[in-house]
């Protein structure tokens, strides 16, 4: 196993599959000689060319749209929104063409795309530059959303969402990038839809992603240390859902915190607790909790941005109020 | 009796398109009236040259996107009408299996890259679908069919940019009917034409009348052998009139009676008729060409009125390609 | 009390602001002449004049983002996306411009934005003209959202948003423009935020909006038949929500569904279940449970669209089924 | 000594506020370094010249948009060094309280609608603005910045079209830099220069020596005027070079050093100093304003340093205008 870098990770998948594909393309800006602003795409120019690296005009519409007519076109191209609050200039391709061509289509149509963006809060990038949107697009039928934690996840499952016929988000949080991780030397793939168990535990099930999965894990540390055991379970795909591993983890814990950096307000932690609520109802020994952003605007100063999001303290408390301890 | 630069061929299949488009929209608008036909109907009565201009420019391997007006667009590119019009009433025999009725034809094996819904929205992906032939080296040319007021849309200039920067082969094809929905395209565009804002991208612009399919095809022809030859993308602007409303139901008293009137006059099927008939074609011929299109239509309702409706279990299918039912489930 | 369609009522609404007040302006496609596809402006034109009634371009992210512009300087523009499924073409505005503004100015800008859009499904629009699409807009921090369902709440509502000083997205089911109901004469306001008991029942509560509501009622018809008494609570404005009808309603019921048009995954049925579980688990005799539509692309075909999103025979079921009966 | 066609005041003026921009952008890089500014900061070092001269054809009434480099835009439209300064020092004295940063600077009072995050976003507002001076039938003018890349994005077409149709008096202002990031304008763009684009919407356009603030001054106060009479709005480009990455922290490797050290010689402060002396002004008097400017900047980033951050507490107001608590209880 090698230590690489969750960019790194994300890299080599995307090289991988360029090598093993050749319709796989890279689309966005900024992807050529400087590879993308975190690096993601570094080298690529080089060593496949302009024909398969599309450096694009700041035209996030235009050229999201355009990967939608080369995927259905045969090619399988990987976009790239330089943050994810950009895709509000991007909606359309995204969440009219892209998520719905199939089934207007009555199923003639595959569009085998995938929208990487970099996302999250922490990096005092104020109100446009820091949100976490993955709920906007589980809302979206047609779309598969991922949001990685680990450079062993998120190598595995970038390979999984380009191999995908369907349209993929793919979300990175900005400040995972620079984590080493163990990674396999031999090519492996994970596939979507698969949680994963970061930490074994049998008093409560925090469900989480992305970044927050380190800060549910810190806080699990925290709260053995009164003899609390918390499972954490990374979803590592939000859509599709890995429902068994909920429930087969809500069943040994009885109790349940969601933990998402997003806000709160119709956030994905809502979706998960109706489901769990309505399915798991005579399971749960304590209501179904969320510990999430709050409902505002991401703050510029660093005193209002950590208080914005979801810190392990934050994650302690909840986990504690929910066990009455 | 052969025209020396068209063949037979070629003007009575241009003849009989333009015939098998307006037979096919008018049965629509006779069945919406019914009150037997679903959403929203866009015909594109009056400017039935302009799709069978551009398509007789076009190679069947070539592809295009269309919009939200669409049916002679995508009869024009070989869409068979009887699976089309299927596809209008919603049945399960239809090209999109009754899931996306008028807007949304679509038959890539035919090089119909989708009808759209979302105005603008089809000129990327026809920008695309240019860029996929690009990268493969391969010679299919893609057109953009959108109309007047499309043009407005961020996405045209998004695309063209783009097109023009890397000289894709795509013709971007204006239907100007000088109206979206109620608004004259004037009120809202400082220019006399759309075709002239090639200029902001550096590439070919022409304005031709759409009423005569001959005059689009001329155009078109030279767009798709510049783009089909790698010398990038082109504005084609047809100027043209729709003689009903926006949509079945619309009495679009919103235009002038005189200048409705005026092209009335120009109706380019009864113009190319007598142009055929000028050329010294068999009025008889020509009269054969409509009654088997009149049967072909008529055929066509048939298809479709035969028909059955989707199963509703089918709402659940083709929302994804892999994991569907998992995806769909929660 | 005169008898008047939704739309009417709308247009009476938006014209007697326009009298008030000068600043406030129409701004969209087809509202002159045509007085907008479901004739919400008609007459305008003539009354206003062009300057007050500004028809557009189809250039929804170019008029929102001047609408944003406008209402900076000062006016209260009214923007109408022809069909709220064009948001997609108007997000950037709507979410980083207009949400954010004065959150990231610091307090010291205020939008106040309408932004009006007919939504809804059973019109056989398919995929792109058929969405329910007001989840997205509850889950970006600072912009209101209004969803009326009779014609004297439309009025008062639309009222109310025009004079808020804030981005209100002001949604309107257009299965229900041609409703005709009783109005009063006189001018009033309904505040944003108040929901209203539509039908008051002590066996289980029925949370919704828009059109479901009249499908709650007629489910709460159905089930009187069988004994079952259902409280229909119209939330009217989801964002700011009254949380204190929900409360009073849930401890009066201590059964919740909660029913909405839209997807139902992250729909915002997900918040509401979530935060009657969180804060009310103890007064739920039931599972909070959700009836919505399902996670798939409006489809065309008549049967594939009735099966689709939720009617009153879905709501009954689901009544039943929480009450085990 | 007076120049025949501007006054002393005027170009001291200019001047000083040349140097205003380039020493509070300094000081931001030496902070930047330090680890001590958060958030991306994007300076306008070398670009001074456009942001002055543009200011300096506008009365204090007239509005303007920004972008994301939009330090000297906001000094030139009257921001104060030092309140400016705690912004992006995230303290509550800042012009948002600290809430927005470097890329939200905004102060309507000074006619500053907001700077922006999203590139092409100011565009649409800077339109509304010129609306909202029509409707009124006063007389203010409205500028929107942006970038030579910013001119891809939708919204510079749709925005520059309702303008050019309705005649609204903005000035679509194109600071022309060459690059988009790392991007070349002309790997992504087909015509030579962005103000030829003015054709595609009937209105002028002219292409400026953007590091001369006279020259964007006389091609501004054109358009200004133009605009404040009701003809309607103009593209002005200016061409100019940041003398430093996108962003602090970007080494901008991608740009070819030869023409990055031609441009150095272009450098807009030295030459403005140059042309001053040539034309007869006390190198002691200009020493004197460096001196000043130094001055007002150190304190600026004294009042920054000694401001507070705002109080965690504040991170739930200003949300919402009406009713905030409760919209974002839950
Ligand atoms: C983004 C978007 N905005 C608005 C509409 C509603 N709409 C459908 S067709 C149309 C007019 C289009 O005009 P034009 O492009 O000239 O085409 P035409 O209808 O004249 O063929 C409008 C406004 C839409 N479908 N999509
Ligand atoms: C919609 C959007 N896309 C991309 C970005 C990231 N971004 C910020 S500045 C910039 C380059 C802008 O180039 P230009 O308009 O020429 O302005 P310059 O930076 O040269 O001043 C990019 C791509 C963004 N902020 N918003
Ligand atoms: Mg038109
Ligand atoms: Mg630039």
């Amino acid at each position: 196993m090698k230590k690489i870098s969750i960019s790194a990770a994300i890299r080599e998948g995307m090289r991988e599959e360029m090598l093993r594909d050749e319709n796989v393309i890279m689309v966005g800006e900024d992807l050529g000689r400087m590879g993308s602003p975190f690096a993601i795409t570094l080298g690529f120019l080089d060593e496949f060319g302009p024909n398969r690296v599309i450096e694009t005009p700041i035209s996030e519409s235009g050229f999201t749209g355009m990967a939608v007519g080369a995927a259905m076109r045969g090619m399988r191209p990987v976009v790239e929104l330089m943050y994810v609050d950009f895709v509000s200039v991007a909606m359309d391709p995204v969440m009219n063409q892209a998520a719905k061509m199939r089934y207007m289509t009555g199923g003639q149509v595959k569009v085998p795309l995938v929208v990487r963006a970099p996302m999250g809060s922490g990096r005092r990038n104020a109100g446009q530059h820091s949100q976490c949107l993955e709920t906007l697009f589980t809302h979206i039928p047609g779309l598969k959303v991922v949001c990685p934690s680990t450079a062993k996840d998120a190598k595995g499952l970038i390979k999984a969402a380009i191999r995908d016929d369907d349209p993929v988000i793919f979300l990175e949080h900005k400040l995972l990038y620079a984590r080493k991780e163990e990674v396999p030397e031999e090519e492996y793939i994970i596939p979507l839809g698969q949680a994963d168990v970061k930490r074994e535990g049998k008093d409560i099930t925090i469900i989480t992603w992305s970044r927050q999965v380190y800060f549910a894990l810190e806080a699990a540390e925290e709260l053995a240390k009164e003899g609390i055991d918390a499972e954490v379970l990374d979803l590592r795909t939000l859509v599709p859902l890995d429902w068994e591993a909920i429930r087969k983890s809500v069943c040994k814990t009885h109790n349940v915190v969601v933990v998402h950096e997003g806000v709160k307000r119709s956030g994905y932690g809502g979706e998960l607790s109706a489901q769990i609520t309505e399915e798991l109802f005579d399971e749960l020994d304590s209501p179904v909790t969320r510990v999430a952003a709050l409902n505002v605007v991401p703050p510029f100063a660093p005193t209002l941005e950590d208080a914005f999001f979801p810190h392990p303290e934050d994650i302690v408390k909840a986990v504690k109020k929910v066990l009455n301890r | 009796m052969e025209n020396k630069k068209y063949s037979k061929e070629m003007l009575l299949g241009m003849y009989e398109m333009m015939l098998r488009i307006r037979k096919f929209e008018l049965r629509l608008t006779e069945y919406f009236t019914k009150g037997m036909l679903y959403g929203n109907i866009h015909t594109s009565i009056g400017q039935e040259a302009v799709a069978v201009g551009v398509c007789a420019a076009l190679e069947k391997t070539d592809y295009m996107t269309s919009t939200h007006r669409g049916h002679g667009h995508s009869l024009a590119k070989g869409a068979r009408s009887d699976i089309m019009m299927a596809e209008l009433f919603g049945r399960e025999t239809g090209y999109c299996r009754g899931k996306g009725g008028s807007m949304h034809v679509t038959d890539v094996s035919l090089g119909i890259l989708g009808s759209n819904g979302i105005v603008g929205a089809g000129i990327p992906i026809a920008t695309g679908s240019g860029l996929t032939s690009k990268i493969k080296g391969t010679k299919e040319v893609t057109v953009a069919f959108f109309g007047d007021s499309a043009s407005n849309q961020g996405t045209f200039h998004e695309s063209i940019n783009m097109a023009a920067a890397w000289k894709l082969p795509v013709v971007y094809l204006c239907e100007n009917n000088n109206y979206g929905v109620s608004v004259n395209i004037h009120t809202v565009t400082n220019t006399e034409t759309i075709a002239e804002r090639a200029v902001a991208y550096n590439i070919p612009g022409v304005t031709v009348d759409g009423n005569n399919p001959l005059e689009v095809y001329e155009a078109v022809k030279k767009a798709v052998d510049r783009a089909r030859e790698g010398k990038g993308p082109s504005i084609v602007e047809c100027m043209t009139w729709r003689m009903r409303g926006h949509y079945e139901g619309d009495p679009a008293t919103y235009r002038d009676k005189k200048i409705t009137e005026e092209w009335a006059k120009k109706d380019p099927i009864e113009n190319f008729k007598k142009y055929l008939i000028e050329e010294g074609y068999d009025e008889k011929e020509l009269q054969a060409i409509e009654e088997a299109m009149e049967d072909e239509i008529e055929a066509a309702i048939q298809f479709a009125l035969d028909s059955p409706f989707p199963d509703p279990s089918e709402v659940t299918t083709d929302v994804y390609a892999c994991d569907n039912e998992r995806s769909v489930a929660r």
